[in-house]
Order: structure tokens, then sequence, then C-alpha cells
């Protein structure tokens, strides 16, 4: 076991690493400058250089690459160049709790309903109840979830003034934007359930449940269910990251101060450091993310716990 | 096995209520603050803006989001009014020498920071120094370092600090020594960077200056209690302000909201005062009483590149000119406040006399499609029948887009030619036109401060920058160093006049398209809110509310 | 004697898209308290379905149960509740089911497992629910129970699993117990352990077995009475002597007499055809089509039960006072095996070797620093012309010896020679070739070793087409043709997909594949073992009537020994990777040296109630050790009723008789 | 209880059922012995019948089918062209005139949505076939040379993986010229991961399946049994896997239109569409409502479509 984390471990630093060359490279092709080039097109091209030497930009990308990995191995992400002054460890942490917040509720949201649903499909095999569902959850995969958003925003906000129409002031403008994002986790997970969950009812080990006398409801609780969740637990690392950089569209509609549209919007005014740390997070998180879920599945999944590696 | 599954779920849990416990924005301020309102009635203000605020550190920020709130919470020596025009502030008064070349500033006595420290004149040298300190500057640096004597040299290294023109004789007396007679320098010194800062302030707070709402001291109208860069900032009225009678308004809520369409749907739940239109929403609030609009010095124009084909020669540049109507640009796909622009200078800029700049030096380019043509013509036998592809480089935001749109179905219909679209993000024309990739391209520019030469000053090209179409003109570059020198205001005037007309009308280097404008809904009850149309634009001393 | 169970005129039917499945169809049977029936037939023969529709657990949604009755106690199942069945389930009547590698869930503790059953009658407490999970393990054989009860299935072997499933089966002491084929997935020295515990749970506890099978060997050794089933009906039933001695339908006969006898020399008899297809079932007796003695009748009308005795009973118009002398159409037929005699075992002693293998092996690296040995030194002959058995019990490495001396895996270590010249090492592409079409396999799975997505016709002709056999299209369809016809096909079949043909049919398509290059050598890795009675009897023919006319040599891997005796001139058996005696099929049935290939013959059942009941069997205790970490010197030291000090020595392989090699330190 | 039985047989007797030669044996029936009862059908063919067989999928091809005609001929069924303008016709709601309305320039959004349909199908179909290709190869090639090389393949694609797929994206396409083909490009360095992993372990499956077993024992090269057994056995997957690549191609275009980094004007693609339309939703809805119902209705046809197509090619379903 410690054997095997420590391989992934390496694993995961070697992975980390690619990605930040990767992405400083990439970085550094995009057009323009973090700066705003309008004003200093006044200045000739040797003021350019000396303003860029102040953040050491006029050096060579190698150099410059030198530099930044090792600032990264002391842990420093450097200085925003949009958000100035702005430590880019800060201006994430400063961010991620929203984000982060949306993105659990999302997940246990639309898990627990994607379940639930993916069970009732199952059960009702062929049935209008396994039609219905199937419907909601291609519906959920359907709908562009900016769309879904606004709809929400306009009916349950504004017209029946239930819940906030944006803002992030309390609780219940979280709701919303973790109704929006969860659809299609809930679409995702409904017809993985109910897929696996079919192959489980296949399984002889449910005859040979069923032959001990258990009742329909024993038989899904005890043994159906923590099988055809095994499973899940797989899709669940991509979800939670999915949630995490794919809120961004709804951090907008809603106006929440998370870091979904931070990504973007460092790209777009070249703000060097935000978006190489950013990188760096979701790759980390990302990877971490699957790290975990692979250990959870050897908790959750007798078969694997002893052997300490998949398969 | 279940306990691991158990243990999991509650981990889960106590995440999501540790997270929502910390996270929102703090709104048990908002409770104390309400309870101390019910008294007397609390005038509050909820306003959004359209992105983040990236940064309230005047010296290096840029971005006009930040400029509006920092107008809001500090002061410079002048303070623009309602009508726009320079008014004393934390200065009470200044002399003007006779050359126009020394500015003696005469601080307003009793001026005091949000610590209650007195605002002095060593605080201006301070700030104005760091702006333009080679360690410090930001791109703004210019804007100093462009008129006070030897602040350029300083910029560069070559001079110390006791060379440059600003000398604080004592608390509350500030000299300026400029380079140039400068007729709107006054209106400057009410610009964010010619801000004043507290150096034993911003030297206790070390790196951490303006990131917080502690790290930061506050001379304006507001004082800023809370500050998120994501989500916004609360002001509330500045009670150590020395005008505090004036400012109408207790509080205001400025909140990062970036969709159009979400705030339109809080301005009609009533959780803003005030939201700014997009194009498609405009028609149906047109004849609504909370509609109006606004408008900037935002001048919109195509920047031709005088070294790449077709463009080289003057006459197909005369043809796009001419080939296509603002009018139908503004008034029918943007209709938003812009207006439609016959020069480069936008039209609300002062001239001289009380009359426009735009009054002094009508109608340069009015289109005309038969003429249009007629340049064409001409310019296609002068460079051999055909034309090559045309592309038009534009930024990727919707206004510009449009704007590229309405071009490109122009210049068909109206000259039968043919323009792709080359559409970048903003930092991406600017890349593309700085490396001299593009035929033409759509640009603005936005002034500074009230007048012409915020606009003049960048078609003089020493070197010819391919920013400016590689444009360098000795005419031209002659008409702009005269204006400089003179110290009288109407010759000075002509000779900018001049210099437009040679720009726009005899080298038809630049078409132009329209003055930006905006359209908005506004709560009825808020009046006397004042955008101005140059500088920082948000001014919220002079609101009132019923 | 009491009746428990009256099955009376039972029809299930299913509906699947193709139309609806007829899969049983009129079952009436009686089972006694404290008796064991069995219920033989071939796969499809509704067999399991019946058994599964008694425990109510066909699949709501397809099946249905158009008519008859399930008498449980004078009770109708097909009447009561849902609620009522469950009470009935597992505790009344239970079931064992085939496959112990799938039949536990995989996530839930074995203790859990058994302990669900005792909770969700007994209505006591977990804890004690637990303890009693401890004692049934216990009694089914499980050593240390009270540890292995929080072990996950993954960590017990498969014989290992099926105690556990049986011990499922009896934790409430069930009246019934319904065990649906309950050794076929396991080998043979494990079937004979959870047989022996089977019997040894009926005589402690009385209970009723209903014994699902298609191994006559099995229903000889367990049965008091059988049932044969064939195409969804019972078409004999009677006490174990009667079926097996004066077996009426001549389906029973045909079933009987597929079945090698090891003394006999005659060749095998095969029922001819496949069975009927119950989408639509054929109108009279649905047997008369395969039928040697099918009467006119028989095409027309169901034949109904002719009683023979009180007790047996036969669904054949045989029976008919109308029909012709029994006795006659006996002959007949013994006649008919008469002329087939098959001709004496020829003594290969002296004949040349086509195939030397010198120290094979082949170790399969597994994660980590582990490998698994799946072969480790192996050293024989083939001569040419013969039929070498290799048997031993699953993962003991003959599939890989076989796949091996293919090259379908490069061998770890040692030599192969084929007519003299080694076909290890590095070869050139031109020898290789040449090779791979002196020498071909046949597979075991039939369902997989046939490319779905391929027509018959160019699955055969893969090799012609390798090869460049076919001088043009017309000439590839001929050899194709004749291929099909030699292998007993019609040829009409050959534009159709492998998924619309049997298990059978398929076995011969991949012989024809094999033959299609004209090889020399064949190596058989278990071609029967997935296929049913009546069906190996005619492969097992067809492979020897093809190594007579192409003069073919066989290695023939197997692990049911009773047909590697049959068809083998001489056999091998194989241990954990290693060859532990080699010897003439003669004498090594006879004589047998090591004691593993004792265990392994004694452990077959015959299909002969009287030789079954009087014969002691060696059972061997425990499973196979694990292959990853076998045990040093000898390997089956372990399992070894002989076992001494001396077995922690490596054994050395040598020729105990003439032609008779073993290692064994027995042997001196 | 035999007796029940025996009776009830007698009774048809009785009736005659016997004739002079009921009981003479005339033995086995060669012909009917090893008939195949069922009908000869083709594997093509089965599949067919079992996807027609699928309600949800049958309508769902002949919607799909129905927008394809539609995006390719819509266009031209009246006289505007999708980047026609006319100013005084600005936000007409549907008309007679524009069926669909017009937008902000007054161009005509029927042409403009199928318009929009086809370049989105384009991008798709495109994403999906590069996918195709890359996912194919890379996932083969891995998977039949095995080894050292599959490993160091397998660690390409994790670090690849470990990218979140948006970021790589925007990255990529902020690097290149905007348009169609940068945006599919971008997809495609990503999409094809998931069409390479499936086809490698499925791949994997097959390399221990006896056919190929068989195949190799007969002498069969590499090249054979990938043209002959990978190919035909893997085709299914595929198809079913390129067939939920194409609505999240287009899910991912509509995406990046929405974040002002998709297709730039006037080119339209559902995405453009559904951005525009957004801006507009709340006094022009029909702007937002159509090309959402197209994307709607693409995205479900193709899943179910998929569904089906799954279920229908899935060998586990033959018997």
């Amino acid at each position: 076991m410690k054997k095997f984390l420590a391989v992934r471990i390496v694993n995961i630093l070697v992975t980390l690493f690619v990605i930040a060359t990767v992405t400083f490279f990439l970085m550094k092709l995009l057009p323009g400058s973090p700066f705003d080039e309008e004003k200093l097109a006044g200045l000739s091209d040797e003021d350019r250089m000396e303003f860029y030497a102040r953040y050491g930009l006029d050096q060579p990308v190698a150099v410059q690459y030198a530099k930044y990995m090792g600032n990264l191995v002391k842990g420093d992400l450097g200085i925003s160049y949009y958000y100035k002054g702005q430590q880019v460890e800060s201006l994430i942490s400063s961010r991620i709790g929203p984000s982060a917040l949306l993105g659990a509720q999302a997940a246990l949201l639309g898990v627990s309903i994607g379940l639930i649903l993916g069970m009732i499909a199952a059960f009702r095999h062929n049935t209008m109840w396994d039609f219905f569902t199937m419907f909601i959850a291609v519906i959920g995969v359907a709908i562009p979830n900016f769309v879904f958003a606004a709809l929400l925003q306009y009916y349950v906000g504004l017209k029946w003034g239930i819940l906030p129409v944006a803002f992030w002031e309390s609780y219940d403008s979280s709701i919303l934007p973790t109704i929006a994002l969860s659809m299609m986790v809930i679409a995702l997970i409904a017809r993985f359930m109910r897929n696996e969950m079919l192959e489980v009812l296949q399984q002889d080990y449910i005859l040979t449940a069923k032959s001990k006398g258990l009742s329909q409801m024993n038989v899904i609780i005890r043994h159906t269910l923590r099988n055809s969740m095994i499973p899940i637990i797989t899709i669940l690392g991509p979800i939670t990251v999915s949630l995490l950089t794919g809120s961004l569209v709804i951090e907008n509609i809603f106006g929440v101060p998370g870091i979904g549209s931070l990504f973007v919007d460092s790209i777009k005014v070249n703000d060097y450091t935000t978006i190489m740390g950013l990188t760096l997070f979701y790759s980390a998180f990302y990877i971490l993310t699957i790290l975990v879920v692979d250990l959870l599945y050897g908790i959750v999944d007798p078969r694997i716990r002893l052997t300490g590696s998949k398969g | 096995m279940r306990k691991s599954m158990k243990l999991l779920a509650l981990s889960m849990l106590a995440l999501v209520l540790v997270l929502s416990g910390c996270n929102f924005s703090d709104s048990s301020n908002g409770n104390s603050d309400s309870k101390d309102g019910s008294k007397d009635e609390k005038k509050t203000l909820k306003l959004s803006l359209e992105n983040d605020i990236p940064d309230l550190n005047q010296v290096k920020t840029t971005d006009g989001i930040s400029f509006g709130i920092l107008n809001n919470i500090m002061e410079g020596l002048y303070r623009l009014d309602e009508n726009h025009e320079a008014v004393p502030a934390m200065a009470e008064s200044v002399e003007i020498s006779e050359d126009k070349l020394t500015y003696t500033f005469k601080l307003r006595e009793g001026v005091k920071w949000s610590n209650g420290d007195p605002v002095t004149a060593a605080d201006f040298r301070y700030s104005w120094l760091r702006a333009i300190h080679p360690d410090t500057a930001g791109s703004y640096a210019f804007i100093i370092a462009d008129y006070v004597k030897g602040a350029a040299e300083f910029v560069e290294g070559v001079a110390t600090d006791s060379e440059v023109g600003i000398v604080a004789e004592d608390d509350t007396t500030l000299v300026v020594t400029l380079n140039e007679p400068t007729p709107y320098f006054l209106g400057l010194t009410a610009f964010v960077t010619y801000f004043p800062l507290n150096e034993k302030f911003v030297t206790e707070a070390g790196d951490d200056f303006a990131l917080t709402t502690e790290n930061i001291l506050f001379n304006g109208p507001f004082t800023m209690t809370e500050y998120d860069q994501a989500a916004g900032v609360k002001l509330v009225k500045n009670d150590k302000y020395w005008d505090k009678e004036n400012v109408g308004i207790d509080e205001v809520s400025l909140k990062v909201i970036k969709e159009n369409s979400t705030a339109l749907n809080l301005y009609e739940a009533g959780d803003l005062d005030r939201v700014y239109l997009s194009s498609s929403d405009i028609q149906s609030y047109q004849d609504d009483k909370e509609f109006g609009t606004e408008s900037k010095f935002n001048s919109w124009f195509v920047q031709f590149n005088l070294t790449k084909a077709p463009f080289d020669n003057v006459n197909i540049r005369k043809a796009f000119q001419l080939g296509y109507d603002p009018e139908i640009l503004t008034a029918q796909i943007l209709n938003n406040g812009s207006t439609p622009a016959s020069g480069v200078v936008a039209s609300g800029m002062a001239g001289v006399d009380g009359k426009l700049f735009r009054e002094l030096n009508p109608d340069l380019v009015t289109p005309n499609v038969e003429k249009a043509k007629e340049y064409l013509a001409a310019g296609l036998k002068e460079i051999g029948g055909t034309l090559p592809a045309i592309e038009i480089l534009t930024a990727d935001d919707t206004i510009a887009k449009d704007t590229a749109t309405f071009l490109q179905s122009e210049f068909k219909k109206n000259l039968g030619v043919d323009v792709n679209i080359s559409t970048k993000p903003y930092s991406g024309r600017l890349q593309a036109m700085r490396d001299d990739a593009y035929q033409m391209g759509i640009n603005k520019w936005g002034a500074d401060y009230n007048d012409a030469s915020t606009y003049m000053d960048l078609w003089v090209g020493t070197p010819a920058s391919p920013l400016r179409g590689h444009y360098s003109s000795t005419v031209y570059n002659d008409l702009v160093a005269k204006s400089k020198s003179e110290t009288d205001e109407v010759k000075r005037m002509d000779y900018l006049l001049e210099a437009e007309k040679a720009l726009v009308v005899d080298d038809a280097v630049i078409a132009p398209l329209y003055d930006e404008g905006k359209a908005f809904l506004q709560n009825a009850e808020v009046t006397n809110f004042t955008i101005h149309p140059y500088g920082a634009p948000l001014e919220l001393k002079y609101i009132k509310k019923k | 004697m009491e009746p428990l169970l009256e099955v009376k005129d039972l029809y299930v039917s299913f509906h699947t898209q193709a139309g609806v499945v007829k899969a049983v169809r009129g079952v009436n049977f009686t089972v006694n308290k404290g008796e064991t029936l069995a219920i033989v037939g071939e796969s499809g023969s509704g067999k399991s379905v019946t058994s599964k529709a008694i425990m109510q657990l066909l699949p709501d949604h397809s099946a249905s149960y158009d008519s008859g009755k399930i008498l449980f106690d004078g009770q109708n199942i097909l009447e009561i509740s849902d609620k009522k069945m469950e009470s009935i389930r597992g505790s009344d009547i239970a079931m064992v089911f085939q496959d112990p590698m799938t039949a536990l869930n995989p996530t839930m503790t074995i203790g859990k497992q058994v302990a669900e059953s005792v909770m969700r009658h007994e209505k006591i407490s977990k804890k004690a629910a637990l303890q009693r999970a401890i004692e049934i393990l216990d009694l089914v054989g499980i050593p240390e129970p009270a540890t292995r009860v929080n072990q996950y299935p993954h960590q017990f072997s498969g014989g290992m699993r099926q105690r556990v499933v049986i011990a499922i089966a009896i934790a409430c002491n069930p009246r019934l117990l319904i065990a649906d084929e309950p050794t076929t997935a396991l080998d043979v020295t494990i079937q004979a352990q959870i047989l022996d515990l089977l019997k040894e749970i009926q005589r402690k506890t009385g209970t009723s077995i209903i014994l699902i099978t298609h191994d006559l060997g099995v229903v000889a050794n367990m049965a008091d009475k059988v049932a044969v089933m064939y195409a969804g009906k019972i078409v004999e039933e009677g006490t174990v002597e009667e079926v097996f001695e004066q077996s009426e339908h001549p389906y029973t006969w045909g079933l009987l007499k597929s079945i090698p006898n090891l003394e006999a020399n005659e060749q095998l008899y095969s029922i001819p055809g496949t069975p009927p297809d119950l989408l639509s079932p054929p109108v009279g007796d649905a047997f008369a089509a395969r039928n040697e003695f099918a009467m006119a009748i028989d095409y027309e009308v169901q034949p109904p039960m002719f009683a023979v005795s009180k007790t047996h009973t036969a669904a054949t118009w045989l029976l008919h006072e109308k029909a012709p002398d029994l006795s006659t159409v006996i002959q007949s037929t013994e006649r008919e095996l008469e002329r087939t005699k098959r001709r004496d075992r020829k003594d290969f002693a002296k004949t040349d070797s086509i195939i030397q293998v010198h120290k094979l092996k082949k170790h399969f690296h597994m994660s980590g620093n582990s490998y698994l040995k799946a072969v480790d030194g192996v050293s024989f002959d083939i001569r040419k012309g013969e039929t070498l058995g290799l048997v031993g019990e699953s993962g003991c490495g003959k599939s890989t010896t076989g796949r091996t001396i293919m090259r379908l895996y490069e061998p770890t270590g040692g030599e192969v020679y084929f007519n003299g010249k080694p076909i290890h090492g590095d070869l050139k592409k031109q020898d290789e070739n040449r090779i791979r079409q002196k020498m071909q396999m046949i597979f075991q799975d039939p369902y997989a070793s046939l490319d779905p997505r391929k027509k018959v016709i160019d699955s055969v002709a893969e090799g012609i087409d390798i090869h460049k056999l076919a001088a043009s299209v017309k000439d590839r369809r001929d050899i194709v043709q004749n291929l099909l016809e030699i292998v007993g096909l019609n040829k009409g079949f050959m534009n159709r997909y492998p998924h619309e043909f049997s298990g059978g049919q398929r076995q011969r398509i991949g012989i024809a594949r094999a033959l299609a290059v004209n090889p020399d050598v064949i190596i058989a890795d278990e071609p029967i073992s997935a296929l049913d009675v009546s069906i190996q009897a005619q492969v097992v023919n067809l492979l020897k009537d093809l190594q007579h006319e192409q003069d073919l040599t066989y290695l023939f891997i197997a692990h049911d020994i009773s047909m590697v005796k049959y068809i083998s001139d001489r056999i091998g058996v194989m241990y954990l990777g290693n060859l532990v005696e080699l010897a003439p099929t003669d004498e090594l049935s006879k004589e047998p040296l090591h004691p593993y290939t004792q265990a392994l013959l004694s452990a077959v059942p015959t299909p002969n109630p009287k030789i079954e009941r009087g014969r002691e069997r060696i059972i061997l205790t425990g499973d196979l050790p694990n292959p990853m970490n076998p045990p040093t010197g000898c390997r089956f030291r372990t399992r070894c009723p002989y076992a001494m000090e001396k077995c922690k020595e490596t054994p050395i392989w040598k020729e105990a008789k003439p032609n008779h090699f073993v290692a064994c330190h027995l042997i001196e | 209880m035999t007796n029940t039985n025996l009776e009830k047989y007698e009774v048809k007797e009785t009736e005659g059922v016997f004739r002079e030669d009921s009981f003479k044996v005339v033995g086995a029936k060669k012909e009917s012995q090893d008939t195949i009862a069922r009908p000869h059908v083709g594997i093509l063919k089965e599949s067919w019948l079992r996807l027609t067989k699928n309600k949800g999928a049958v309508v769902s091809l002949v919607i799909i089918s129905l927008l394809v005609l539609l995006a390719l001929l819509g266009p031209y069924m009246n006289e505007y062209t999708y980047e026609q303008t006319d100013y005084d016709k600005a936000f007409q709601e549907p008309n007679g005139e524009h069926w669909f309305g017009t937008d902000k320039f007054g161009r005509d959004q029927w042409t403009r949505i199928w318009e929009g349909t086809r370049i989105s199908l384009y991008i798709a179909l495109l994403a999906s076939v590069l996918d195709l290709a890359i996912g194919v190869i890379y996932g083969s090639i891995s998977a039949l040379v095995g080894g050292k090389v599959d490993n160091i393949m397998q660690r390409i694609i994790e670090v690849l993986v470990g990218i979140p797929n948006l970021i790589l994206i925007i990255l990529l396409i902020m690097l290149m010229k905007p348009g169609i083909f940068t945006i599919t490009v971008a997809m495609v360095i990503t999409g094809w991961v998931n069409m390479a992993r499936l086809v490698r372990s499925q791949v994997f499956k097959l390399k221990s399946q006896e056919f190929i077993l068989a195949s190799r024992a007969l002498g069969a090269s590499n090249g054979r049994l990938i043209k002959e057994h990978f190919i035909p056995n893997t085709l299914g997957l595929i198809i079913v896997n390129m067939m939920f690549t194409i609505p999240s191609a287009i899910f991912t275009e509509a995406f990046l239109s929405f974040i002002g980094l998709g297709l730039q004007e006037p080119l339209a693609s559902l995405g453009v569409l559904i951005n525009d339309g957004f801006e507009g939703m709340r006094n022009n809805f029909y702007l937002l409502l159509y090309p959402t119902l197209v994307i709607v209705g693409l995205m479900i046809c193709f899943n179910l479509l998929a569904d089906g197509l799954r279920d229908a090619l899935d060998p586990k379903m033959r018997k």
C-alpha cells in the first residue's frame, strides 16, 4: 500500500511537471502581453522593453521558465499581472470557496437525485417510469446549462420571487446555481446508475440473494445498490472537476464570485502567472481527485482492497 | 465498510457546512447597518460592476472599474463636477504662472484621511513620484511624466526626485512645474493617478497595500467597508470628507455582475438601481421613463494600415472611409446612445471659447457612396485593377463584432467589396496590430482628459508605429508640435483642428465610426447620476435619491 | 413415501425479441421426502427453467407460467403471494447455483451472506446469526470458519466458494434443496468433495434434493430417481437403476451410449444432429428427427407417458402396443455398433516423434516482481500418428503448454522440435509460416473461437487466405465446401454467421478451419469441455475419423479424464505446471503410479449406479495451491495422502516402467 | 400421475390418429437434424432490425435525418443568405416573410439557424472523425504493441487527461486563428483520449479471444489481424462512441461560443446563435428559442440513437 502510494505520488509529480512545462510554453505563445498595451503604445520599443524588464519578461523564455519552475518548487506561484499585487495563491484561495461550495452541493444533489432516478429506471425497466426518467436524463445533457440557468433565474428568481435572482449573499443565493449545475450530474449519474444496476440485477448473486428469501427491497438495498454504486465512484472524480471548471458560465450568470471565470478572464488578459497557477491548481486537483477516487474504490470494493492496485 | 461510507458522507456534509459558513459576502454587517438606518432613513444605492475589480492600487491600476471606485473613495486636487468641469477639491485654489508652466496649489484646510491624518502637499508629492518611479510605476506613468518637468527623466532613471517639478513647499502648498503650457492640467489632477497617498500608511501596509479595506486610506466622499475583487465593494459615506454635506447617498453597493441579462433581472427585481442594457434589449425599453443614454469620449474608428495593400493607396482608403454610414450603425444596430462620428476626436470634447471641438471642425467625413465608388475606381486604377483579399481585424466583444459585421455588409452592399472578419481577443487584436499583421482594424481610443490632444498625440509617428498604421506625416507632426508650445488657446486649438483635418481628410488614415454611448435603465428615484465621459467615469458624490 | 413437491403439467414460456420460446412444455414429477431426484438433460432442455420456476426466480417481465401447478407441501407455489414465497425461499426450499465464482456477492463478507438468510427466517440477532453462520461454514467444511466469516468471496477458491453457496442454502435447514449443476464449474477432484458434502448433508438433515446436471456419472453417484428432459419435456423418469439399466426412451439410450466406456473399444455412439429450437418446437416427438428408430407417428403426435413400472415411465411411442418389438430394434443397433468396431490401440512406442518438448517453461509476468510459472520445465514427445492426452485440473498449465508449443506464447525457456527441427527461438518468417501450416489448434470455447463478424466461409478459409492455398475464389469456395462436408456440416451454411449455430456446430467449423491448411499435428485445447454430452461424442468421433483419414497427430488437452482415456493413446498428467506422469492409456488407467493420477482417476464418477454405489474413492483434501507461489519440492505434497519428509525435494522425472514416466518419490 | 396423462392421449387415439403405417420405423430425418430454425439474417440486417424495434432510436433517426436535410436545404428555402443584412427589418418576430424572425442586423433567422446547424454538424462530424482516426490508431497501437510502448503511451494519455479539457481547449483557441478548423482541432486534442482508451481496452480484450489466437495459429500477420478481426470487431463500439462524440462536440462548440471563444460573425453556428439569442432572451425570446430547440433536438436524438445503436450492436444481445 505504501509503495503503491509512493509510486502514485511520484507519477503525479512527474505529470504535474509536464503539465506545468507544456502550459508555460503554450501560454508564452499567446498573443499580446499582460499589460495595457494601448497605453504602452506611446512608448518606444526600448522603453517598452524596459517596462517588461521590471517583470522579467524581457528575458529569453527559457530563463523565464527556469525562474518560474524554481519559484514553483518553493511553492511560489508568483504575482498576478492583472490583479496587480495579488499573490496567485491567495487569489485562488479567495475564489475557490464559492466554487467549491457550489461544486460540492451540485455533486451531492446531482448524485443523490441521479442515483434515485437511475434506480427507478432500472427497477421499472422497460416501463413508462424507465422511459420518463431516462428522458429527464437525456434532457439534462441536452439543454445547455446556461439556458437552463437563465430560465431558472428568470422564473424562480424574478417572476416567482422564490429565491434570489443573483448575488452571493446568503445561503439562498447558492441554491439556484447549485440546481443549474447539478442538471448535468443528475443526467450522467442517472444513466450510469441505470446501466450499472441493470447489469448487477443480472448477476447470479442477485439470484442467490433472492433464493435466501430476501424481499425485493432487501435485495436492492443489501446487494444491488452497493454493487452498482461502486463503478459510479470512478466517474465522480471527473464530475467533481468538471463541476469546478464548468461552473464558469453558471458563476457568471448568478454573479457568484468563484474561480470559474477567473481562468477565462486571465487568459484573455494574458495574466501569465494566474493562468499557470490555475492550470496547475486544476490539474493537481484533478489528479488528486483521481487518486482519492482510486483509494476510495479500494476501500469500497473489497476485491481491490487487498491487492492495493487496480485489476 | 459501512462505517467508511458514513464517514465519507459526514465529511462531505461538514465540508459543505464549513464552506457555506465562511464564504458569502458579509451580510451580517448589512444587518447591523440597517438597524442603525431605521432611525434616520438611510439612502442606499445598489449598482453593479461589469467585471472584477482588478486593482485598487492607484499607482498601477489601469482599468475603468478600479478607476471608478477609486474616484469615489479618494480625491485629487481637483474633482470633475456634474458637468465634467474640474473644480477645486483637495485643493482650495491654484495660482497659475504667466507662462502657464507653474501651478501653485493651496490645499484646503482640515482635509483628512479616513484615519484622521491630515492630507498634506507631501502626500501628493509622494504619490506622484511613486507613480513615475521606475520601480513602482504602472502603465499610467505617462499621464504625469508627459507633463511635469523632469518627470520623464525621472522615469528613465536619469534624474533624481529633486529634479522633478513637484515641490511641497509646506503642508498645504504644492508647486508643480510643467514642460509645456497645458490648459487641461487642472482636469488631469482630478485623475486617479494624481490622487494623494499617505506615505507612512503605504509603507506600513507594504505588499498588502490596497488589497483589503484595512490596507487603504480614503479621502474621498466615501469609504470602503467591504471589498472582494470578485464580488464587489460596499461604500459608506465618509464622515471625515470635507464636503460631506453635499454627498447625497449614505451607502453604495457595487456588485460584480458580468452577465447583462442577470443585471437586467436584478434591476427588475429591485436589486439594482441602474443597469446597462444590451443592444437587443434597448428596443423594448426605449420609451420607458427609466430609460436613458450616456456617452463617453470613446471614439471608435477604422484604422488603416498604410503599408499594407490596398490601403497604401489613399484613394482606396477614402473609398472605404466614405463607403458606409455610421448613422445606420448607431441608430439601428447599436442603438445605445452612441453617436455617429465624423472625425477622430470625440464630439463632446471641449474646444475653445465654450465651443466644442467638433463644432469647430464639423463634418470631416460625410458618407457618400457615389463618391466612395469614384475613389475606389480611381484607386483601383492606380494599383492596377484588382483588390487583394481584405480582412478586417476586430476585438471579440459584442460591440466590436457587431461593428465589424456592419462594415462587412456595408462594404459588400455599397462598394461590392468582400471583406473577411478576423476576430481576436482584446490583447490579441493589439498584438496583431503591433505586429503589423492587419490591413484594417476596428480601433478605439478613450480620452484620459478633456482635450483633443489626447487623440492627436497618438499619430505623431516618430518612429511610425504599426499600431497607428505607420502614419508619419511631417505636416501633421508639425501642427501637433506647434500646438504644444502655443500658449494662446485659440491658436493652439487651430493647430489641433488642422491636424485632425490632415489626419482624417487629407491622409484618410482612419475612418470615423462613432462615439461610444451606453443605454441604461435607472431607478426613477435616483437623480444626478453622473458618468464622466473621460478619466474615471463613475461619480457618486452628486447623486441624490428620494 | 410422502411427496414433498409435485410439479404438475407445468408450461413455462419466455417472451423474447425473436418470439415466444416454449422452454418448459408440460413437465410432471414428484419429489418425496428425503429422496434425491436428478434431472438430466442437455443445455436448453428446460431443466434449469423448471428448477427456477419452483423457486419462483424466473424474471417477471419475460417469463410466463402458462399452465400447471407446482405443489410444495400441498400448496400451489404459482398462486401464493410474493411475501409468502419469500418466506418459503431459503427456509423451505433453497438453491445451490452452478457457478460459485458469480453466485456470491463480491462486496459482502462471507459471514454476512450466510447470516443474512438465517436472520431473515429465524428472526435472531445479528450476532447470533453470525454465530450460526460460523457453525454452518464449519459444517460444510470450511477451515477456520471463525476467521473466514470476515473475508470476501475473492479470497476463497472455487471449491470453497461452492461450499459457501451450499452453506447459504442449508443455513435454515430447508426441506428441499435444489442444486443446479452444482459441480459443473469445478474440477473433478473438487467435484468429488462437493458431491460427498451434499450426500452427507442429506444424511444428516434428511432434506430432499433436486439435482440438476448433464453429467450422468454424477447422477449415478447421487440420485435415487432420475428424470430425463429433452426439449422442455420429461421423456423418461424412473429410479436410477431403471433408467440406467432398462431405459426405454431412445434419447436416454443415446445419452448413455455417448459416454465412453473405459473397457470397450467400439466407436462412441453419438446422437446425430442438434436439439430443436423451442421457438417453434416440432410437432410430434421433439426427438424424432434425431431418432434412428423414429416411427411415422413420432413425427405427427406427441407420445404420452407410458408407464413401464410403478416408478418408471417414458414418453415414447415405442412403448405403444402396436409398436414393433423393442428387442429387434436394439439388436439392430448393436449390430451397427459391431460394424464400426474400433481399431485396436496401436503401440506407438517405436514410432518416430513428430514433436519433442524439452524442459519447456512459460512464466507470465504479473504485477511487481512476481511471476506466474504456468509451465515450469515440461518434457515429453508426441509420436507421429498418435493422440497424446494431457489432463489436469484447471490452472495446471496444460493449455499454456499447448499454446506455447504452438508459439502463441513465446516460451520462457526450453526447446521444442518439430520433426527434429527446432521451432523455438528466432525463426525466419518462412519457417514460422511452414510450422504454422503443419501445426494447428482447436479451441475450447465454441462461442469465442469464431469471429462473430465473419461468415463461416471466411472463418474457415482464413488459413487458405493466409497461406494462399486457393487459386481462385471458386477454388476457395470449393475447398471450404469440401471441408464443411468433411466435418459433417451442411455446405449451405457457408454464408451464415457463427451466432446462428449451436455449440457443436461451431466446434465443427473450428475443426474445419484447422483442417483447411492440411496440418500434420492438431493441438486440441479442451475441444469438448463446453459441449453437451451427446455433442461431445459427435466431436470426438469426428476427430477420430479425421485422424484415420488424414493421418493426423493430436495433442488432446482436457480435464475430462474419461474422454481423454477414450481418445488418447498415451496420457500425460499435469499438476501445477509440472508433468507428473506420462504413460500409455491402458497402463495409466490400470496402474496409475502417481498419487495425483490415482486421485484424479478415482474422482471421476462413472455412469453406472452399481459401480458408483459400491466404490471407495480417494478424496483429495484442500484446493490447488496458489500457482504464483507453489509449494517447494514435489508440488503435490500439500494434498498428497502419502506425503513424507522427502517430498520437500523435487522428484526426478524417471521412466518407472518401459514407456511409463513418473515424477514421485514413492517410485524408486 | 402418469395415468392421467395416458388418458389424455387415449382420447386422441379414438379420434383416429393412428394410421396403418403409424408404427413403422422410418428413422431419423437427417435433413431436419441440423437445420437452423431461425431465418438467416446478416449481422448488419439483424442489428438494423433490432435498432428499428427501439422506438426512441427510430424517431431519433428520423428527426436527425430531417434536421440534416434542413441543414442542407434550409438555407436555400428562401431568398435570404445567412449574412445578408437588412437594418430596417431588425428584430422581427417570426412571420410569413421571415419564418424564424430576424436578428439585430435584420438577418433571416431561418437561414442562419440551418446554416448554423450545418456548421455545427460539420464541426461535430469533423471532430468525431478526427477523434476516431487518432483515437483508433493510438489505441490499437498501444494495445497491439503492448509492453513498454503501451506503458509510455498510457503515460502520455495520463498527462493529457491530467489537464482539464477546457483549459487546453481555451489555450489552443486563443493560440490559433479562430475558426471552424481551430475549434475542431482544439476539441480533438482532448477528445481522442476517450476513443483511444476504449479501443485499447477492446483490443486488449479481443487479443486474448480464442478466434484471434486461432488466426495467429494459422499464421496471420498483425496487419491481417487488424484488418480482418480487430477493426470489424471494434467497429460497433467505435460507431457508438462516435454517436456520443457528435453531440458532445456540438455542445462544446456552443459552450465555447457562449464564453466568446467560438465561431466568429457572420458565420453562424448553433452556439453563436444561442449566444446571440441569450443576450436578447428577455425581449426577443424567439432568437434563443429556435436554435436551442434545434440543439436540444440534436442532443436528444443523437443520445437516444447512440443508446439504441449500442444495444443493437451489442453482441451480448445476440443469441
